[in-house]
């Protein structure tokens, strides 16, 4: 293997490594759910792509043979990642999260008054 | 290691253990599965811990035991099987009873 | 080099997954625990990958996909808990 | 009589997954070729009772301009989102914007959603349920207007253009 | 020959009744009547042998292993009392024909009778000690029918279940002793055990045996104070009591006694116990035969009575002793089975046997009363009857035997007393009923019975009366038989009526005397009895048997206490200390294999795993949080599969974890979201400290494995599984081949799981919350369209990831397990995104037949090698050359992981879309059942679950 | 085929199962011909192999044709060859009985009870540790399903402490099957007796752990004291054919006791020989003293013959603790007599509720019975027999029992079993009393039972005189069993010829 794929390899590997680190650190420090939703959405799949890719690299470079088979997981993260996204983001304006007050914008999901049904008292508020 | 791996394999046990003694089915349930987990992990280390050497004839590395692995491959399957059946036992006993005590009875007696 | 740089992505990686944990711990929301496991699904893809390079092995590709494949399915599925309650419906 | 719409109903898809079946088996042989291919039309006979009528992709070409393009821009929205999280310094203006699709199928507002969540800074928060209108978390905004008119002219027009004409 | 069949006949008679009960009564009683008239006859017919003193022997094999024979004898004793049971028994066949009412099942009645005297028979004729026990317990079972043949009445029951679990309890006693004293014998053959008795006596477990044996013999002969019994059992049927009650059954713990007295009575111990509890027996029953009003209760009394004099004699022991009792054997079974079928023919006749009731019935009943007259002379020992004879020679023995030591006297004197009393009674019973005016009339106009149903009567008077006169000639032959039989050697003996004025005559007259003026004071003497509170037996033993019910109850209350958390941890208390046992056996916990070394990422995994347990029990009243944590658990145990080199397991755990995840949530749903706080914080400790020890346990255990080399067979699975199995993963290899049996197995479980969650779901009513635990409605959006477009992108991808998986599988990780949860969770994203009409509407095909096709594949591919004369499962494959494609291999494993495949896939969409089914808040029937449901499957519109 | 009949009892129930189960829907008719007549071939595979066993020679069927100890191996030995017949002739009884209607009231009946027989085969005839685990699964997981049958709130609840216990009970039985294969690095019993005769001692603590905790568990499926609470309720709440079926399934776990301990810890085991034996001695003791309590303290005929099983299972273990040849004999007799017995019984417990309407099972006044003669005779005999008193099996078995206890055992196992055999005997004497005898007067109502109802109560029951009139073959096969158990060798050496002279 050259040193230069080396390095590639290395960087991508790190690269990745950082990106997963900053969107694993975003959604543990940041203010409120929506702005930790960004972190995992977008770094992290970016991240473990970086990884994948390096993976492949590696592979590639000691087999001999062209192997792409990681594409396969990095295409599936791309398609899902910002399905998971949505619908978390849809589960905490459903639960009415709260958010950061200097957000602006109010949508209407989180106007209570708007959604106009009366809580249900649950059944198993009583336990049994 | 071999240390590590017991202690939370034990550790592991006592909290599927635990959870097996609530008194409301569906801690019971998850208490089982814990303990599945934990048993699974126990029962695969049976035949050692090996970190390089899958069970593929032709990688030139020592071999894992393969037959503990097979065994728990096994047992998470029947342990599959049980847990969904006693989850769904657990929601029929519910409609039935009309609580979820394991019992089938509303106050706890002690 | 390659080593070095395996050494530096685990530790980042690992690094990584404790923040999913300490979020997945202290909540606050629902969600928030959601959103933590789900990361430390992806997350846990590159333990497998790195795993693979250090062990110099394929094997654990198929391992990859299917956390892949999988912690999108539970994401899925607890949202839709979150949300319908009922998700299979 | 066997038509080519009756055992191949999604020529792409069939390409697709063949190709993903080369890229799983590692392999070129042409058995495999075989193997994947027999899949390749089998996946989809069994499965196309699933699929909703899908918008055909009318041009081809853009459609992979469009790829290019939202792979470049998840690049530079990661290290802009990277920065934004990893810099301490920096004051964020997290902003939900109400953002009017001009999207009428289900499939391409799905795509649209999903890049408007991979790219910069937005996340594509709630499609509502009448589908006219998609609700965005945005991480730093200044601009409202002017985030939604990027949108609008670097993803959703050419969607447009690509599968609905 | 002739022996088995004395004994068998009356076994057969058991049937005769039952099948000629529709031929009308006289045919049927009849009939009954051959069968042991034929054993009587044969039985006479060996007298002569066995007065030429043969040994009359019967023995064949029956159970070794429990020295069991069915061996008969037939001897003195067997003669003496194969008479009375089949002679008596022939009379009360004869008395009951008249006896039971019109429509009472006299067939029923007859059986049972003949069962008991079969079970008699045997027990006078066993020649093995198991085998007389059998015969002993018959009695016991013929005897509760007997009593509870009147069923309808509360005392026939109560008595009947009263004797038999007295009686019974005897037997038990009975068998232990007989185990034991065969065991000292060192056989149970009669003869071997007759003739050990030094051996036995010798024995340090004689007194055990004995008591045990003596156990057996007082309950059955109703001996104090085991008595009590006996008049409640007088609820039966008059000739069941005339027969059972007096003449036989009561007489088999005296045959017993007689029959070991050679093997078990040499001891002083024996002397002492049988004539004590005899004697007290004695006076007891004659105080209380004094006293009752009922004229059965007298009876039963006196029977009590006399029974105890037999056994005084017994206990005395001298052979001169044994010769009375075999003769009041006799004697009592003669006149006091006439007594009470003359009792019988009185409450038959004047409908009671209430004693105030009764009176004056001389006029009514000239005949019955001259009858009963000189059968209670001969109870009273009335001289020229044959009482008398055998109170003589009682009155004798207890003169001239120093069973007592210092107080020998005591005996005679109450012997005496016995005498008085039984004189006073018998006078009583004769005088109350028959001469004495009536003080209430009786429920019936009284008149003479028909003559047949007087004839037993007559003959045994007449017996009474003959044996009284001739007793030299009548009974010295079959006496003399009898008593040889127990004594061993021939007694020489003389019957007479008149020896001279001796002691015992004197005592005779003393009783008559004292014993009429006894009844002359009998008012006073009740009055003085009715001071003491009457104890009723019956009443006592119920209360008893109920008192035991309830504390029953309550014992097994608190021992079982119908707390599964209870059960849970005895389950674990058990498994800690087994575990703790090998621990503690355990030199040295860590063994001689060397530790590897740690590294950051395998704490960091064992951490996570840690944590995610402990979290899991500490979240597990917030449910969903709990199976959060319970799914880093999972998903950690999956990477460390991986990282221990197990690949498969790794995909297999991955997979099954996510569909436990989306059932254990399907279910939550219709559970409470929380756990209630209701334990103490005493018993959570008590279950920590519980799951800690068993906890610590488990990792000692395995760290003690993990440290040590393993021994293991496996590697014979590496060089195999290539060569053997054909396949590279030796993992799978083993699942599909080397231990196909397994999968095999566990396939059917899951196909199994599907079945009987399928029954679980049938009309399974669910409330379905209309929010979520804070009381938020649910979102309207039931299915995000996002969510929708992208599951139809994933399935197709999905189903050739799991093709994928599932062709590798003999090479390489995965197998038709794994591909079979892919595509079963694939098809599970779609009843998510769309929900189930929709997801139904296209997977219109049942997942049953699924499921079980899978199973039918695997069991194929197994007897598929039955046809190359292989064993089930056997394996084969092959290289196979195809030109442009080359070479492959095709293995027959692979049709048998296609039957997993199947079967999982069957099985899991059996029970997680018929689930999500059944919790559909729109579907149409809830609570159809189950037919219903089948009959409508036929209509494509079916909402069934599949 | 012949060489096959070993896999019978295992892939008959399977592909009668199969073609049962393949429609949930589908004739009625078809279906009960499809189980019984798999049944009745059932009982004549099973007794072509007792004749096969009753040679004394062992043989066994390699599955896959993988030799022990690397295969999964069926033994036949007598043992295992008279568990099948037992569970065949129960089987036969119970299935027909359920085809006067039972099977009808929920889905799958027949499937489900002919899996159930195919776990409780395998179980007996499998020679290997883990396949044991496996079969044990099936079985149980068929039992849960058929408890649940025809539903109602006592079956499930008395299901979920019976599942949920039964898979803690999975769970030990891994972790004790790991500890042994860790121990001694394999999973065939016969191949374990020579590793466990050959290990060094630093590993007998590892092995008696092991071994102890698979006790617990088989403990828990035989139903000895401080584990047995989950089964009066459930056997009581079940469908009688399915307890009828259930009559066998303690003695699964008795079998493997008496399997396991004497071919893994036998003589050769040196300082592990008997490991179970204290254990089992008393704890066997001390659920017979339970269950007579439990006897006397049931209301209802239905638990009465459950805590019934459990005297039996007292008495049963008390033979292994006893340990020797005689009592291994002693017990197997009084397994065939109690199994049949109280699997009879169940039936007929059934068939009184039935008959007297409202008042059901329970020991109460009722109406009177239409067939109350017939059904009392029944109920006699049964009880009888269940009571140990003569003239049926259970007194032969219980003689047997008693004589084969040695010295002290005596002491301690003649009470017990008198005083709990006193105790079934009072208790059925009340229970026949109130049922047959304290009837309300009046009319009697109701429907004549079905005839299939009858055959299988007297199939079951007939095992009562037959017993006692075959008492010398069937003691000497037992005796023959005991003593071939009592020699593992044999089995060892066919297994493993070539490991033979490591002893
Ligand atoms: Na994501
Ligand atoms: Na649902």
């Amino acid at each position: 293997m050259s040193v230069m794929i080396e390095a590639l390899i290395s960087l991508l590997l790190i690269a990745g490594g950082i990106f997963v680190f900053i969107g694993s650190l975003g959604m543990a420090h940041l203010r409120d759910f929506y702005m930790r939703l960004h972190g995992p959405t977008k770094a992290t799949t970016l991240g473990i792509g970086c990884m994948l890719i390096g993976s492949m690299l590696y592979f590639w470079s000691v087999e001999g043979k062209p192997d792409i088979q990681e594409m396969l997981i990095t295409l599936f993260l791309f398609i899902t990642a910002p399905v998971s996204a949505h619908l978390l983001a849809k589960s905490g304006l459903h639960l009415r999260l709260k958010h950061a007050d200097k957000t602006q914008g109010k949508p209407i999901e989180l106007r209570a008054e708007e959604i106009g049904d009366k809580p249900v008292p649950h059944p198993d508020t009583g336990h049994g | 290691m071999e240390l590590l791996y017991a202690m939370t394999t034990g550790v592991l046990t006592a909290c599927g253990l635990y959870l097996m003694l609530r008194g409301r089915t569906f801690p019971v349930v998850v208490g089982l599965t814990l303990l599945s987990y934990a048993v699974n992990l126990f029962l695969f280390s049976m035949g050692g811990l090996t970190t390089d050497g899958p069970a593929i004839v032709s990688e030139e590395n020592g071999y894992a035991d393969p037959l503990p692995q097979a065994l728990v491959l096994t047992a998470i399957v029947i342990g599959f099987a049980m847990t969904a059946f006693v989850v769904i036992l657990a929601m029929r006993a519910r409609s039935e009873v009309g609580n979820d005590h394991v019992d089938g009875k509303k106050e706890d007696r002690e | 080099m390659l080593s070095v740089a395996l050494y530096i992505t685990l530790a980042l990686v690992v690094m990584a997954l404790l923040m999913n944990l300490y979020r997945l711990t202290i909540g606050p929301s629902l969600p928030d625990r959601v959103l933590a496991l789900d990361t430390m699904y992806v997350n846990s893809i590159a333990l497998i990958v790195l795993l693979g390079l250090w062990l110099d092995s394929k094997t654990y590709f198929e391992s990859a996909l299917l956390i892949a494949m999988l912690g999108f399915i539970s994401t899925v599925a607890v949202c839709k808990y979150i949300l319908r309650g009922d998700i299979i419906e | 009589m066997i038509t080519p719409r009756s055992w191949l109903p999604t020529p792409v898809l069939s390409l697709l997954l063949l190709l993903v079946w080369l890229l799983l088996v590692r392999s070129y042989a042409f058995g495999q070729f075989v193997l994947g291919g027999s899949l390749a039309i089998l996946i989809p006979l069994l499965t196309h009772r699933f699929w909703d009528a899908r918008p055909r992709i009318a041009k081809p070409i853009a459609l992979l301009r469009f790829i290019f393009r939202v792979l470049g821009d998840i690049i530079t929205a990661n290290f802009e989102v990277a920065y934004l999280i990893a810099n301490p310094w920096r004051k964020l203006k997290p902003h939900f914007i109400e953002y009017p699709l001009i999207l009428e199928e289900r499939f391409t507002i799905t795509l649209l959603a999903s890049t408007i969540s991979l790219t910069p800074g937005t996340v594509s928060a709630n499609l509502r349920m009448d589908g006219k209108s998609l609700l965005i978390h945005a991480l730093n905004v200044d601009d409202e207007e002017a985030l939604i008119e990027q949108i609008r002219e670097r993803y959703e027009r050419p969607l447009k253009e690509i599968y609905e004409c | 020959m002739t022996l088995l069949w004395i004994a068998l006949l009356p076994l057969l008679g058991v049937l005769v009744p039952v099948l000629t009960a529709q031929r009308g009564r006289r045919f049927c009683s009849m009939a009954t009547a051959v069968l042991p008239a034929t054993a009587l006859v044969m039985t006479l017919l060996n007298v002569p042998a066995l007065l030429d003193g043969e040994q009359l022997r019967f023995s064949a094999t029956w159970m070794p292993e429990l020295a069991l024979d069915l061996a008969f004898r037939l001897d003195g004793l067997t003669l003496l009392f194969n008479l009375l049971i089949l002679g008596i028994g022939l009379l009360i066949i004869l008395y009951a024909h008249y006896y039971l009412a019109k429509d009472e099942p006299f067939g029923r009645f007859y059986a049972f009778l003949m069962l008991f005297m079969a079970s008699m028979v045997g027990i006078s004729m066993s020649d093995n000690l198991i085998l007389l026990w059998l015969f002993w317990e018959l009695t016991s079972l013929s005897s509760f029918l007997l009593i509870g043949f009147w069923s309808h009445q509360s005392d026939a029951r109560k008595g009947a279940r009263m004797a038999l679990t007295v009686t019974g309890a005897g037997g038990l006693a009975l068998l232990a002793g007989l185990l034991l004293l065969g065991d000292m014998a060192g056989s149970f053959n009669m003869g071997d055990v007759l003739a050990s008795g030094d051996a036995i006596l010798a024995d340090p477990r004689y007194p055990v045996m004995l008591v045990l044996v003596l156990l057996g013999a007082f309950t059955k002969s109703a001996q104090f104070p085991f008595h009590f019994w006996l008049p409640h059992a007088m609820a039966a049927p008059t000739p069941v009591s005339a027969y059972l009650h007096s003449a036989t059954m009561v007489k088999a713990g005296i045959f017993l006694m007689a029959r070991l007295h050679p093997a078990i009575a040499g001891s002083e111990l024996w002397s002492v116990v049988v004539s004590l509890v005899g004697i007290v027996t004695m006076l007891y029953g004659a105080w209380f035969a004094l006293v009752k009003t009922d004229l059965k209760g007298i009876l039963a009394f006196s029977t009590v009575s006399h029974l105890g004099l037999i056994t005084v004699l017994l206990g005395i022991g001298s052979p001169m002793a044994i010769l009375a009792a075999l003769f009041h054997i006799l004697n009592h079974a003669t006149f006091k089975a006439a007594l009470f079928m003359s009792a019988g023919i009185i409450d038959h006749e004047a409908g009671t046997r209430e004693l105030k009731q009764l009176g004056g019935l001389k006029k009514a009943m000239p005949v019955t009363a001259l009858l009963t007259t000189l059968a209670a002379a001969a109870m009273a020992g009335v001289p020229l009857f044959n009482g008398f004879l055998s109170k003589e020679m009682f009155f004798t023995e207890s003169l001239e035997t120093p069973v007592l030591g210092g107080i020998s006297w005591l005996l005679p004197a109450l012997a005496a007393l016995g005498g008085i009393l039984s004189v006073a009674y018998s006078l009583r019973l004769v005088h109350a009923v028959f001469f004495k005016p009536a003080r209430e009339a009786p429920p019936k106009s009284p008149h003479e019975p028909p003559h047949l149903m007087r004839l037993p009567v007559e003959i045994l008077v007449v017996l009474c009366v003959v044996v009284g006169l001739f007793p030299a000639l009548m009974a010295t032959g079959l006496l003399s038989l009898a008593s040889q039989a127990v004594i061993g050697s021939p007694l020489d003996f003389h019957l007479a009526i008149w020896h001279g004025v001796n002691l015992p005559l004197i005592m005779s007259l003393l009783a008559f005397v004292v014993g009429i003026a006894l009844y002359w004071r009998h008012a006073d003497m009740r009055r003085f009895t009715q001071q003491f509170a009457g104890v009723d037996a019956r009443r006592v033993f119920e209360r008893i048997l109920i008192s035991i019910g309830y504390r029953a109850e309550q014992a097994i209350g608190a021992l079982e206490g119908n707390s599964l958390q209870r059960y849970v941890g005895w389950l674990w208390l058990a498994a800690l200390i087994m575990g703790a046992i090998g621990l503690v056996q355990m030199g040295n916990l860590t063994g001689s294999a060397g530790n590897q070394p740690l590294d950051g990422v395998l704490i960091l995994g064992a951490g996570m795993l840690m944590f995610g347990g402990v979290a899991t029990a500490a979240t597990h009243r917030y449910r969903l949080i709990s199976l959060l944590m319970l799914s880093v658990v999972g998903l950690f145990v999956a990477l460390t599969f991986a990282r221990f080199s197990a690949p498969d397991l790794a995909l297999t755990q991955l997979s099954v974890e996510v569909v436990t995840m989306i059932l254990l949530m399907l279910a939550l749903f219709f559970l409470p979201q929380k756990t209630p706080r209701e334990s103490s914080p005493l018993r959570n400790v008590r279950d920590m400290l519980l799951a800690g020890s068993l906890g610590l346990v488990i990792a000692s255990l395995n760290y003690a494995v993990l440290t040590r080399d393993t021994l293991s067979i496996s590697n014979f699975f590496v060089e195999n599984s290539k060569s053997g199995g054909g396949g590279y993963n030796v993992v799978n290899v083993i699942l599909v081949d080397f231990r196909g049996f397994d999968t095999l197995g566990e396939i059917t479980v899951l196909a199994i799981a599907g079945l009987a969650i399928f029954k679980l779901l049938n009309r399974l009513r669910l409330f379905m919350p209309h929010s979520d635990g804070e009381g938020r409605v649910w979102s309207p959006d039931r299915y995000p369209a996002v969510l929708t477009s992208i599951s139809m992108t994933l399935l197709p991808l999905a189903l050739l990831v799991s093709a994928f998986i599932f062709l590798r599988g003999h090479n390489q990780p995965g197998g038709g397990f794994i591909a079979g949860l892919i595509t079963a969770v694939a098809l599970i994203l779609l009843y998510m995104a769309r929900g189930v009409e929709w997801a139904q509407a296209r997977l219109d095909f049942p997942f049953q037949p699924v499921a079980v096709i899978g199973v039918a594949v695997a069991t194929l591919t197994g007897l598929g090698s039955w046809l190359f004369g292989h064993p089930f499962l056997t394996s084969a494959f092959g290289y196979f050359s195809l030109p442009l494609i080359g070479t492959f291999e095709l293995a027959t494993a692979l049709l048998f992981d296609l039957g997993v495949y199947l079967a999982v896939v069957g099985a899991t969409l059996m029970i997680l879309a018929n689930l999500g089914k059944v919790t559909t808040a729109h579907r149409p029937v809830t609570e159809a059942s189950e037919k219903e449901t089948d009959a409508n499957a036929a209509t494509p519109s079916a909402q069934e679950p599949r | 085929m012949m060489q096959h009949l070993i896999v019978f009892p295992v892939v008959l129930p399977l592909v009668a199962g199969i073609l049962l189960l393949y429609q949930r829907q589908g004739l009625v008719r078809y279906k009960r011909a499809v189980s019984v007549v798999a049944t009745v071939l059932l009982l004549f595979v099973t007794i072509a192999l007792l004749r096969q066993a009753d040679s004394g020679e062992i043989t066994y069927y390699a599955l896959g044709d993988w030799q022990a100890p690397f295969g999964i191996v069926l033994v036949l030995d007598r043992l295992s060859a008279l568990m099948l017949l037992v569970t065949a002739v129960l089987a036969i009884g119970a299935v027909v009985f359920a085809c006067a209607g039972d099977d009808e009231k929920g889905s799958n009946f027949h499937g489900l009870f002919q899996w159930q027989l195919l776990g409780i085969n395998g179980a007996f005839l499998t020679g290997d540790l883990f396949n044991l685990f496996v079969f044990f699964e099936v079985l149980l997981l068929a039992s849960y399903a058929l408890l649940l049958h025809g539903g109602g709130k006592a079956r499930i609840q008395a299901s979920v402490h019976y599942v949920v216990l039964n898979l803690a009970g999975s769970s030990l039985f891994l972790i004790a099957v790991g500890i042994l294969y860790g121990a001694t690095g394999t999973l065939n019993m016969a191949d374990m007796a020579i590793r466990v005769a050959e290990l060094p001692e630093e590993r007998d603590g590892l092995v008696t752990a092991g071994a102890l905790m698979l006790l617990v568990v088989f403990g828990l499926k035989a139903a000895i004291l401080p584990l047995y609470f989950w089964l009066p309720k459930a056997y009581a709440s079940a469908p009688a054919p399915v307890a009828a079926l259930f009559a066998i399934m303690t003695k699964v776990g008795i079998y493997a006791i008496l399997r396991v301990y004497s071919l893994i810890f036998g003589e050769s085991a040196g300082g592990l020989e008997a490991l179970e034996h204290p254990w089992v001695w008393w704890l066997s003791l001390a659920t017979l003293a339970a269950a007579g309590v439990g006897v006397m303290a049931a209301r209802d005929l239905r638990l009465l013959v459950a805590y019934l099983v459990l005297v039996s299972v007292g008495t049963l273990l008390a033979g292994i603790g006893m340990r020797t040849p005689q009592a291994v004999s002693a017990l197997l007799y009084y397994l065939i007599h109690t199994t049949l017995i109280t699997g009879g019984l169940f039936l007929l417990a059934e068939m009184i509720g039935l008959q007297r309407g409202k008042a059901g099972t329970r020991l109460v006044k009722g109406r009177p019975m239409v067939q109350g003669a017939a059904l009392a005779m029944l109920f006699f005999i049964g009880a009888i027999a269940v009571a140990g008193v003569p003239p049926f099996s259970g007194a032969f078995g219980k003689a047997l029992m008693l004589n084969a206890a040695e010295g002290n055992q005596r002491l301690w196992l003649w009470p017990l079993l008198l005083l709990s055999s006193l105790a079934s005997l009072v208790a059925l004497s009340r229970a026949g009393s109130t049922l047959f005898w304290r009837s309300h007067r009046g009319n009697t109502s109701g429907t004549a039972l079905p005839r299939r109802q009858w055959f299988g109560v007297v199939w079951l029951l007939s095992a009562a005189p037959l017993l006692v009139a075959l008492a010398g073959p069937v003691s000497s096969y037992t005796q023959a069993t005991a003593d071939q158990l009592a020699n593992p060798q044999v089995l060892i050496r066919t297994l493993l010829p070539d490991a033979g002279d490591a002893q």
